[in-house]
């Protein structure tokens, strides 16, 4: 992790905590930031990240929307053409199927499509991923979309010291993000510094070391991970894992360094395998590193289905610890 | 309008039921039984009641994630619902859906939807079939104030005008989405005036009296069921428990539940003017009062009864073979 | 409404220069010149021409497919229009977006637009800016009548009342989205009665006349630039060429276009307006004439002089640095 | 190709007339199939695609609706669920960034969380790809975002034969389909049964056979890659070039079979390369034929920027002919 500045005192957060810090500091750090979305004002939003921004900013900089996705990420790339830093929230990442056209056709090109006469400085931030029995339309993972589309950055942070510094990051880019938050991951917890805390986008992190095989991964299943790798650790199987923190743009070289030292490739993501985002790591793997590998480079992803209600399902159709360790070993086994 | 003891005592029933329904859900969530949330529908029975009263079994309504009560008036199997809140396999979805997605085509009931305004657009599609097949089948929508202002709630109203559709539009104003106050998300007093930018009829009824809304949803229903199109009902109502179970409802005051509570109970609503009008007596009610919660406790045995949802089935209904 | 000398020129001027431009650009096209689709305004000139003299250089528009007039209408260079629409490295957008895409930032033109609809919510952001940043600068969008079918124009309108952003929706009523004619797109006669539905004002104006175009215009920009919000213009307008330059135009006659042309063309509108009320002679016509074809021509030598936009620099223009 | 029955007389047809023809005969065949979508009724469709079949059909049959994307997507799956066999049109593929939240979380998912009591029989007809100078909003490859999402099935063709016949299969197939057709290719020409035609969804077709490598792709590049293995066998490279048609289902089987004969993949698609489908077969490939695999498996794609206007750069951020015969060159090389 690389700080822009030597990290002065840490308090442990919770990662909602972190990212609600982020907003703060972004907020009090650069008037052009404003951020708005379903319910974020008086009532914090739904997972309490903008909790108390409201009272400190004042009800022009922390608005609430209407229910009209489309319209208000479209407000937002307006209002990032024209001068401001919009931080908009969108509360589940499935909506952003409401929402594409104003990400895609309108932020993620527009720069581009007026020769480089325009910036389009917004985060969209939003949150995904299984867990709460909130079935296939407040669940899905669907970063493999975003990261598919040219002009657009896509971050996925899996702690909360990244989760504040990226943000930050985030904010400053002079780009359309997509910061993807993970619903199970709000109430986890972890050291934060408390002074101003950027992380530079495209920069993986090397979360735990290891030279028996390489797992790439981000967002919740980091935090599966390296629960695997402690396990297969007991067996004697040393794991290196890599949460990817920003999958546009994508550190390359830390995961085919990794990848070389290791001769062998695990891919662990929550959204759906086929086309899933575990396949562009796994190919440029397999195209930088074709030498390097002993065994075929291997995904371990969600099930082709879409995430069912009920708990002892839901938790059936997306890689969970045991899985990890029951891939890990095959691969080295 | 007059309406005969049966039907009063129909409408009675199917609120009671609901009311009923939700307070058992929610004492099942309390006990861990039921994962992920429920959106209840408690304070706008009359609603769901009054319009859908007017439905055949193969009418079809599309429904929101607040969706027991509609669930409920289109005549659901109250065990294969709770099955469902408890992942079973004798659940109406197989414990793929949950409470945000309760189906029963059977009764044409094409889902609740956890897509705010989502589910209007398909209304029309339903209404869609029902012109294309030559049948006097319709189709009713309901979503609340928030989904209003979704596009599809402009893209559908527009399709459904231009064609003559036979759907109904049931807009439920609940006074809040999550915790937004209607004030804050419309720059008009009322809704129903957005229905002449359609060409459509737009009424503006009392959600609370199921008398009112009996009416007006028999008058829209009718007018579809006879080809004459649309219309746009904009129900006021409000909902007793929070956005969710659980919600801390830090945007409204306790006076202000005690007071539609108070005055504007849909149940109380039914209960005096029934009463009053001596379509039955307090010995009526209590009878049905106790034949909801036999119905209720029979439904919540049935569902704790049934075995979980199985896993290995999750493929085949994904694709149809 | 009187409106001065010089200002009558103007807009005259302004409307020519749309006309010419576009001429030479359909040549420009059958020389294949200019790859892509074009799709031209002529016809519609009084639209753009009358609302956007209102406007400053740091107000903002967003427009549509049909760009050309907004663009002209917004002081645009056209020299480096030309050159865009020729691909070339001097173009607006480098060769990158052609007729679809011109923008114009320095002059607050915040892009053509290939969405229907795509620019609504893009103008209320620039709003949003505007109040934000407690300017009095205002933001005009510029969408068909097909766009006010999109579900960005419910959700713009929405957002833009509620907050009385200064925001001015001028909805081009030009009888047709593609092929598709008004009467079968709506089943409303008059479309600015969806104004209501939103608590905003709607006013319908002859679009072909840019008197009434230039005072319906002034009053919604002044209002927003006041703060008293947004306004829905509908202008009833007509497109002379087809949707795109070489649409065989199945869906219309040509006695409908002749007619449209003959009696009720915006620039000889504004000619017989502008000698009647003396304002200018013929002679100032011709002079005018002139000078546009000679500002056009220097438009077109620039780009055809120009060098092929370079590929080399694709990458620069995706992500800022 | 295998057809349900024995191919009748066929006829030279462009693709745009194949896929008419396909309307066609299943419009005759089951009068619950209807088509909408903007300017297809008396105009024909932007592509002239559905030419002929108001007259035919009637306007209850054959209906132009507004422009009002996410609307009458849902309008189709409303339709679909009650009975009806919905095919509808969107004009271009980059406007699903409108219609994504009926498409995914409607028509995709709705049979699955009512827990198989639902079927949506419906097709999304559209079309994508660059080459006339359409620029960034309209000359998308979207295949990629369909591809990823459990309940939808994605047919792309590349001939009017293949067309023909896997429209006719998906109007005939019990789930929602996402048939995307390409804009250069309408004005191609080929040998179409004249008669009943259906190509099961889910086979790949071997264009070509060759032994050198295994070049797996779809529409346009299709022709583009026969054209290269055309030149490449000039220079005694034998390519062998497997057009999938359907990426979901995808006939793994056909691709791996192949590359096992061939001992070398190349993905040639025309969408960004970054997160595109060709990722999902160069990791299937690696995944199971890594003993089987001489080279890296490689991905040849779209640059990772939006479609540009001008013709010149248009070409540029494509694979062209040439670009596919030298990436085989130096894979097999
Ligand atoms: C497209 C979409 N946006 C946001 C949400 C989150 N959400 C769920 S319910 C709700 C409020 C809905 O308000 P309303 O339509 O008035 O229905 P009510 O809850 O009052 O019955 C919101 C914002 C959602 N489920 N779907
Ligand atoms: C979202 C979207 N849908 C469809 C199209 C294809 N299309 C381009 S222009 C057009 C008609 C637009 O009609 P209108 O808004 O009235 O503008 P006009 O062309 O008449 O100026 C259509 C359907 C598009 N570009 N974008
Ligand atoms: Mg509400
Ligand atoms: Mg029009």
């Amino acid at each position: 992790m690389q700080l822009k500045e030597a990290p002065s005192a840490t308090r442990e957060m919770f990662y909602a905590e972190a990212l609600g810090d982020a907003l703060r500091q972004e907020l009090r750090r650069d008037e052009r930031v404003v951020i708005f979305g379903e319910d974020i004002a008086a009532h914090g939003g739904a997972f309490q990240v903008t909790a108390g921004l409201l009272k400190e900013f004042g009800k022009d900089r922390v608005k609430n929307t209407p229910i009209s996705e489309n319209g208000i990420v479209g407000m937002a790339v307006g209002a990032a053409l024209t001068g401001l830093r919009p931080v908009v929230e969108l509360m589940y990442v499935d909506f952003m199927g409401l929402a594409m056209d104003q990400i895609v056709n309108q932020a993620a090109q527009n720069r581009f499509m007026f020769g480089g006469q325009a910036r389009v400085p917004m985060v969209l931030r939003t949150q995904g991923g299984s867990g709460r029995g909130n079935a296939a339309q407040h669940s899905k993972s669907l970063e493999a979309w975003v990261a598919h589309v040219a002009g657009l950055k896509v971050v996925m942070p899996s702690t909360p010291a990244d989760a504040k510094g990226l943000l930050a990051a985030a904010i400053r880019d002079d780009n359309p993000v997509i910061f993807i938050e993970h619903k199970l991951l709000y109430r986890t917890k972890g050291e934060v510094p408390t002074g101003e805390h950027v992380v530079p986008l495209g920069v993986a992190d090397v979360k735990r070391e290891g030279s028996d095989l390489t797992i790439v991964t981000w967002s919740r299943e980091v935090l599966f991970s390296l629960d695997a790798a402690a396990k297969l650790a007991d067996e004697g199987i040393a794991a290196e894992v890599i949460d990817v923190r920003t999958l546009v743009p994508l550190d390359r070289e830390t995961i085919l360094r990794s990848v070389r030292k290791t001769h062998r490739l695990l891919v662990v993501h929550e959204a759906v395998k086929r086309a899933g985002y575990g396949a562009e790591i796994a190919s440029l793997v397999a195209e930088e590193a074709f030498d390097d590998l002993d065994a075929p480079p291997k995904r371990l992803a969600g099930l082709e289905t879409p995430i069912p209600y009920a708990q002892h399902l839901e938790k059936s159709v997306v890689p969970q610890v045991d899985d990890i360790v029951h891939a890990a070993k095959g691969l080295v086994g | 309008m007059n309406i005969a003891r049966d039907t009063a005592l129909e409408l009675y029933r199917v609120m009671g039921t609901i009311r009923r329904f939700e307070q058992r859900a929610e004492q099942l969530f309390g006990e861990n039984k039921i994962w992920g949330t429920i959106h209840n529908y408690s304070g706008q029975e009359a609603v769901a009641a009054g319009v859908s009263a007017h439905l055949r079994d193969d009418d079809w309504i599309t429904s929101t994630h607040r969706g027991h009560g509609h669930c409920i008036a289109k005549r659901a199997d109250l065990g294969k619902m709770f099955a469902e809140l408890l992942g079973r396999e004798t659940g109406y979805c197989r414990g793929r859906g949950g409470s945000m997605h309760i189906a029963d085509t059977s009764k044409g009931n094409l889902g609740a939807n956890g897509i705010v305004g989502g589910g209007i657009p398909i209304a029309v599609g339903a209404a869609l079939t029902a012109k294309q097949t030559k049948t006097d089948r319709v189709a009713v929508s309901y979503f609340g104030d928030g989904g209003a202002n979704q596009g599809t709630f402009h893209e559908g109203l527009n399709l459904a005008a231009i064609w003559a559709l036979p759907v109904v539009f049931v807009l439920e104003n609940n006074q809040y989405a999550e915790t937004n106050p209607v004030r804050d998300a419309f720059a008009v007093e009322d809704i129903a005036t957005r229905a002449a930018g359609y060409g459509m009829p737009g009424v503006t009824v009392n959600g609370q009296d199921v008398r009112e809304t009996y009416r007006a949803g028999g008058e829209a229903v009718a007018r579809a069921r006879r080809g004459d199109g649309p219309t746009l009902l904009v129900m006021d109502t409000y909902r007793y428990g929070g956005h969710y179970y659980g919600d801390p409802q830090v945007y409204r005051s306790k006076e202000e539940i005690e007071e539609w509570r108070a005055k504007r109970d849909p149940l109380a609503i039914a209960r005096d003017w029934i009463l009053t009008e001596k379509l039955a007596s307090p010995a009526d009610f209590d009878r049905i009062d106790t034949e909801v919660d036999a119905a209720v406790e029979r439904g919540v045995k049935f569902a704790e009864a049934s075995p979980p949802a199985s896993p290995i089935t999750l493929p085949e209904d994904v694709y149809a073979t």
